[in-house]
């Protein structure tokens, strides 16, 4: 799965989380609690759902990599080459 | 119409029917004054002239007899023994009355002396009187229903109907029209092509005699003889009591409908004027019997209205009980 | 013995006559029962009869007069003994007159008031419903639209669905107002607070999300979801509701928790039976409970069941809130940030997990000395997070 | 033969329900005995009674002239005197010749005569229309009668009830009038094994619902259950109420379930003005008004003396079909028709 397909799927999973959200204004590099308010309740269904679709487990530790759409980006694409090697 | 027998009259016998006319007499007097103050309300039937019926039929039953008036029946409530004092209380509506205040004039009950009231729909107790017999002979008991009804009542339905099953049926019901002339304001003869009642009780195969109802010994004898006879064959019977009511025929009645000389010829012979003469006639009876029957009457009157006076009304809040039986039958 | 005769009533309905003649002058003597005058009734001439026997002493009304009923018509003298004397009769009452002649403007049909303000049709349930959650009439008849009103409209309204429209988020706003206006109004709310230290249930927290997959991963507030659930249940007058002029304790705790709406508003659906549940079972359903709040699906029922509410404003990093009471209800506790703060326990002082908890709570049901004992039950069930 | 009670599982229909109510009457007591027109030689003018004069003899079974006030003040004189009479009157229509005396004696007497005397009188009536008897024969006046404190008045429905509820008017010490509709005499179905007895002091509800509450009594029961058939179809829920009993008014059961639908509609087969359905509403209203959602509603028979031609007899009665449009309009939330 190349980079682009893990862009949209990610903004998919975002408004799965929270319906009111406009996929193309995210803004790739703000915190998504600042920019969307979301509460802990709603950072924890993102990641549930980031780790269902992507098939990774997701620390507690690593809830600051799913802090933003670029770094969430980074973080499922690094788990995946991983994945894909071991 | 049969007459008073010739047996001979025994005094302390005679002076007993004598008080208790004298005593219905004094009652309906009061009540006719106790009205005009206001104290008594509703309608008011009086009995005046009409006595010896009442005291005729009633003397020779049985307690266990059972007995069906109509809306005049103060006289037939005193004589039969509800307390004059209980019937006053009814009348002022008090909650001491024999209705608790819940019949008034014409609807005086008494259960324990079978007395099964007054009614206040023309001849509507007849079929009543007619399933109280058909109760006694389901039961076989030798009670006799005694019911009283008026001329007006000859008119309506339920009389012909009562009849006809009472003789269909062969029921104990002995049947006793006070005739007194008039259905309120229509004189008999203005309401029936046939006047004379015992010919309409032939109709239904109901031996029926008339009866001089001004004679209280004449009513005696032929209700004693007739109660005797249908103990025995258990058959209905129909007595014509030939009689006339001295007064309205309730308060508030100008009477257009007869006159004065009528009344005044009736008040000749009335009742308790034929029982005097005849018993001063032949010594069984002196002034001072007379007057301290008179007397007594008076005092007892008196000792009811100050009973009525300070019975107890009852409690409003009391004013559905009995609608429905409270004790299981 | 001089009496008087009255005028007797003869009939219920009647009011009074008029003489016609005497029968009797002054001096004649007269026995009771005879006719002392003729009256002329509304039915005819009628003949009065003396009640006792005597004589006649004074005439006092002329024929041709007329008298109303009790009116005295002449005096009597009367022998003694024969007199009934029965007590006065009672006062007349007024005599019933026919119906009163209306007054001219009464008889006027009434003109029909011109077409009324079209106002929004409600049903009387829906009127009630409304008033039992504090809905002002105003924001229904707004979103109303026109079409009748019934109870189903109220609730939905009232379960504030997500914030669709505008005039649905200003009925909202309007709303949540009437609400937090009526319990100031009504409930007399005392504040307590009291620090409590947090760091032991962090640490199981952190330790059980470390065994569990993101699925099963527990929030830090859960916990203090069961602490506050259970404490309800061990203080009496925290868990139950006012109405009526008085507390109604409820025989569970169905803990409220408020979740902010996207866009603004608040709601508190009930957790029920929290006191029951384990920690990853209430964990189940807050989630659940979240994710129907984010897609409006909220069932009526569940959102009016709260005997006791929970509100939290850790995430957005305040330190201690004093929250406002949802009537019916009698208390509220809040949650502040956990946060790294120094703390000093003997004598020593050290960097500990630091949670405020506030409670706002109804003094006409409980004071501040079962306050106290409440949140600090509360503490102590966080101190041992492995008995929750 | 002695006769032997139909097994509970034997296809029977209402008149024989009620034959069978009578016969146990008649053996249990000796104090009862059946009067009316054409009970006994004829065998009953719907043969309700056939064959009880030939068990029972004429002492028992007594055909009865036409007099119907004669025979029913007979029954009320009767009944003071220690009898458990049973009149039937053979319709409603008639018992307006009785009037007087069911409702100046049997009715008053317990009150008037200071609670000395009560009437433990059963009075069967045929009642209601639908069989084209014009208007003489087809009155439904139990909402008269209901309206008379001192009558206790029960609708058998059900072939239970049909069965079992002469037992328990029997067995009160006041005047019961039992209203058996004319068009039930021919219900066929199988009694509910198990049921031995009945009250007359509660209704039923015959059929559980959710949206609105249907309120009824008698042959209505049945078109109501047809039209919460239809409308369950629109996925309307309506609860079926069978008032059994018109006076007492069981009202706890229909005020509880109004208050649960928020909607109801009373069938009644008399006419509106001042019938049972008017009280029946007011009731609703008084205690029920802040939980309604829509204002109550009602199906009733046309105002006018029942008329011969079928067609026009059905227009007028109250139906199945109008009652489903009546519910669509009051869940509308507008005034019925």
């Amino acid at each position: 799965m190349d980079r682009n397909q893990i862009h949209t799927q990610l903004l998919a999973l975002l408004t799965g989380v929270a319906p009111d959200i406009d996929p193309d204004s995210v803004d790739p590099v703000r915190n998504l609690r600042d920019q969307f308010d979301f509460d802990s309740m709603d950072a924890l269904h993102f990641a549930v759902a980031v780790s269902e679709t992507f098939g990774i487990e997701i620390a507690e530790t690593d809830a600051a990599a799913l802090a933003n759409l670029q770094s969430a980006e980074h973080f499922v694409e690094q788990r995946l080459l991983s994945k894909e090697h071991t | 119409m049969s007459t008073a027998p010739a047996v001979p009259l025994e005094r302390e016998h005679a002076l007993a029917l004598m008080r208790q006319m004298l005593r219905i007499r004094v009652f309906e007097d009061r009540c006719y004054q106790l009205y005009g103050q206001m104290k008594i309300r509703g309608f008011l039937h009086l009995y005046n002239g009409e006595e010896a019926v009442a005291v005729g039929a009633l003397t020779p039953l049985r307690d266990s007899d059972a007995i069906v008036a109509t809306y005049r029946e103060h006289g037939h409530a005193i004589v039969r023994g509800i307390p004059m004092t209980r019937v006053m209380a009814e009348l002022y509506g008090k909650q001491s009355g024999c209705s608790r205040g819940r019949g008034g004039s014409m609807h005086l009950f008494d259960a324990e002396r079978r007395f099964f009231g007054g009614n206040a729909i023309v001849a509507g107790g007849l079929p009543i009187a007619v399933g109280l017999a058909l109760a006694a002979k389901l039961q076989a008991r030798a009670d006799v229903t005694v019911c009283f009804f008026g001329d007006g009542a000859v008119a309506e339905g339920e009389f012909h109907e009562s009849l006809n099953l009472a003789s269909l049926w062969t029921l104990p019901v002995l049947f006793i029209c006070e005739n007194n002339l008039y259905a309120m304001g229509t004189a008999l003869q203005r309401a029936q092509a046939e006047t004379d009642v015992t010919a309409k009780a032939g109709a239904y195969r109901i031996e029926a005699r008339a009866v001089d109802g001004m004679d209280v010994l004449a009513v005696e004898s032929a209700v004693r003889d007739a109660v005797a006879k249908m103990r025995r064959d258990g058959a209905p019977a129909l007595l014509e009591m030939r009689t006339y009511r001295f007064r309205a025929h309730s308060m508030f009645d100008p009477q257009l409908y007869r006159d004065k000389a009528e009344i005044e010829a009736w008040q000749k012979k009335g009742p308790i004027v034929t029982l005097s003469t005849r018993l001063r006639a032949s010594g069984l009876m002196s002034e001072d019997d007379y007057q301290r029957l008179e007397r007594d009457a008076l005092t007892e009157v008196d000792a009811a209205v100050q009973f009525a006076e300070s019975a107890p009304w009852e409690a409003v809040s009391d004013l559905e009980r009995y609608v429905y039986a409270e004790r299981t039958a | 013995m001089d009496v008087e005769f009255l005028l007797p009533s003869l009939g219920a309905d009647m009011e009074g006559a008029t003489l016609t003649h005497w029968l009797k002058q002054p001096g004649d003597r007269v026995r009771r029962g005879e006719p002392l005058a003729t009256v002329e009734t509304t039915k005819g001439l009628i003949d009065i009869e003396s009640y006792d026997d005597g004589q006649v002493l004074q005439l006092l009304v002329q024929p041709g007069t007329q008298v109303p009923v009790g009116h005295p018509l002449a005096r009597l003298d009367v022998e003694a003994g024969s007199h009934t004397a029965a007590a006065p009769a009672p006062p007349v009452a007024p005599p019933v007159t026919g119906p009163q002649t209306l007054a001219a403007s009464e008889r006027v049909t009434p003109t029909p008031t011109e077409a009324r303000a079209t106002h929004t049709r409600m049903s009387p349930a829906a009127r009630r419903r409304a008033h039992e959650l504090g809905l002002p009439l105003s924001a229904l008849e707004q979103a109303g639209g026109g079409g009748i009103i019934h109870v189903a409209e109220v609730e939905k309204l009232a379960a504030h669905a997500p914030a669709g429209s505008s005039d649905a988020r200003v009925a909202m706003r309007a709303t949540i107002g009437a609400t937090m206006a009526r319990s100031k109004r009504e409930i007399p709310h005392y504040y307590l607070a009291h620090d409590v230290d947090f760091s032991p249930a962090r640490e199981w927290v952190t330790r059980y999300n470390a065994a569990h997959t993101v699925k099963e991963r527990l929030l830090e507030g859960v916990l203090i979801v069961k602490a506050v659930a259970l404490a309800a249940t061990r203080i009496e007058g925290f868990s139950g509701t006012f109405h009526e002029g008085r507390f109604h304790p409820a025989g569970a705790v169905h803990l409220g928790t408020a979740i902010a709406l996207r866009g603004g508003g608040l709601v508190a659906p009930a957790l029920l039976d929290a006191h029951q549940k384990d920690v990853p079972t209430l964990m189940r359903e807050f989630s659940a409970l979240v994710e129907r709040v984010r897609a409006g699906h909220l069932r009526s029922g569940e959102f009016t069941a709260a005997t006791l509410t929970l509100t939290s404003l850790g995430a957005d990093g305040v330190d201690v809130l004093y929250p406002i009471i949802n009537p019916p209800q009698v208390a509220i506790v809040g949650a502040g940030a956990i946060r790294e703060h120094p703390w000093v326990e003997d004598r020593q002082l050290t960097v500990r997990a630091v949670l405020t908890l506030t409670l706002a709570a109804d003094h006409r049901v409980t004071d501040g000395r079962s306050g106290a004992r409440f949140l600090r039950t509360v503490a102590d069930l966080l101190a041992d997070p492995q008995s929750l | 033969m002695p006769n032997v009670p139909p097994e509970p599982q034997a296809r029977i229909a209402y008149r024989d329900a009620v034959r069978e109510a009578l016969r146990e009457a008649l053996e249990a007591d000796p104090r009862v005995f059946l009067m009316g027109e054409d009970v006994g030689r004829y065998g009953g003018s719907y043969a309700v009674s056939k064959g009880l004069l030939e068990e029972f003899g004429p002492e028992r079974i007594r055909d009865t002239p036409l007099s119907e006030s004669a025979f029913v003040g007979a029954g009320i004189g009767a009944a003071l005197g220690g009898m458990r009479p049973i009149v039937e009157i053979m319709t409603v229509n008639f018992s307006l010749l009785a009037l007087d005396q069911i409702v100046n004696n049997a009715a008053t007497l317990s009150h008037m005569s200071g609670g000395q005397l009560n009437v433990p009188l059963v009075i069967r009536l045929a009642t209601g229309a639908g069989r084209q008897l014009a208007a003489q024969h087809s009155h439904s006046l139990e909402g008269w009668y209901a309206h008379i404190p001192g009558l206790r008045i029960a609708v058998p429905a059900t072939l239970e009830d049909a069965r079992f509820m002469l037992g328990a008017a029997l067995a009160c010490p006041d005047p019961v009038l039992l209203f058996e509709h004319l068009y039930l005499y021919n219900l066929e179905g199988t009694l509910l094994p198990g049921v031995r007895q009945v009250d007359l002091d509660h209704a039923a509800i015959r059929r559980p619902g959710r949206d609105v509450t249907l309120i009824t009594y008698g042959w209505s029961l049945y078109k109501c259950l047809d039209a919460a058939e239809t409308l369950a179809r629109e996925s309307i829920e309506a609860e079926v109420i069978d008032l059994r009993t018109l006076r007492p008014l069981d009202e706890a059961t229909f005020i509880e379930s109004v208050r649960r639908t928020r909607r109801a509609v009373v069938i009644d087969e008399g006419w509106r003005s001042g019938s049972l359905s008017a009280e029946i509403i007011s009731r609703i209203i008084e205690q029920a008004f802040y939980d309604l959602d829509a204002p109550p509603a009602r199906v009733c028979t046309a105002e006018v003396p029942v008329p011969y031609a079928k067609h026009l007899e059905d227009a007028a009665l109250p139906s199945a079909e109008r009652i489903v449009t009546v519910v669509r309009a009051v869940l509308a939330g507008g005034g019925s028709d």
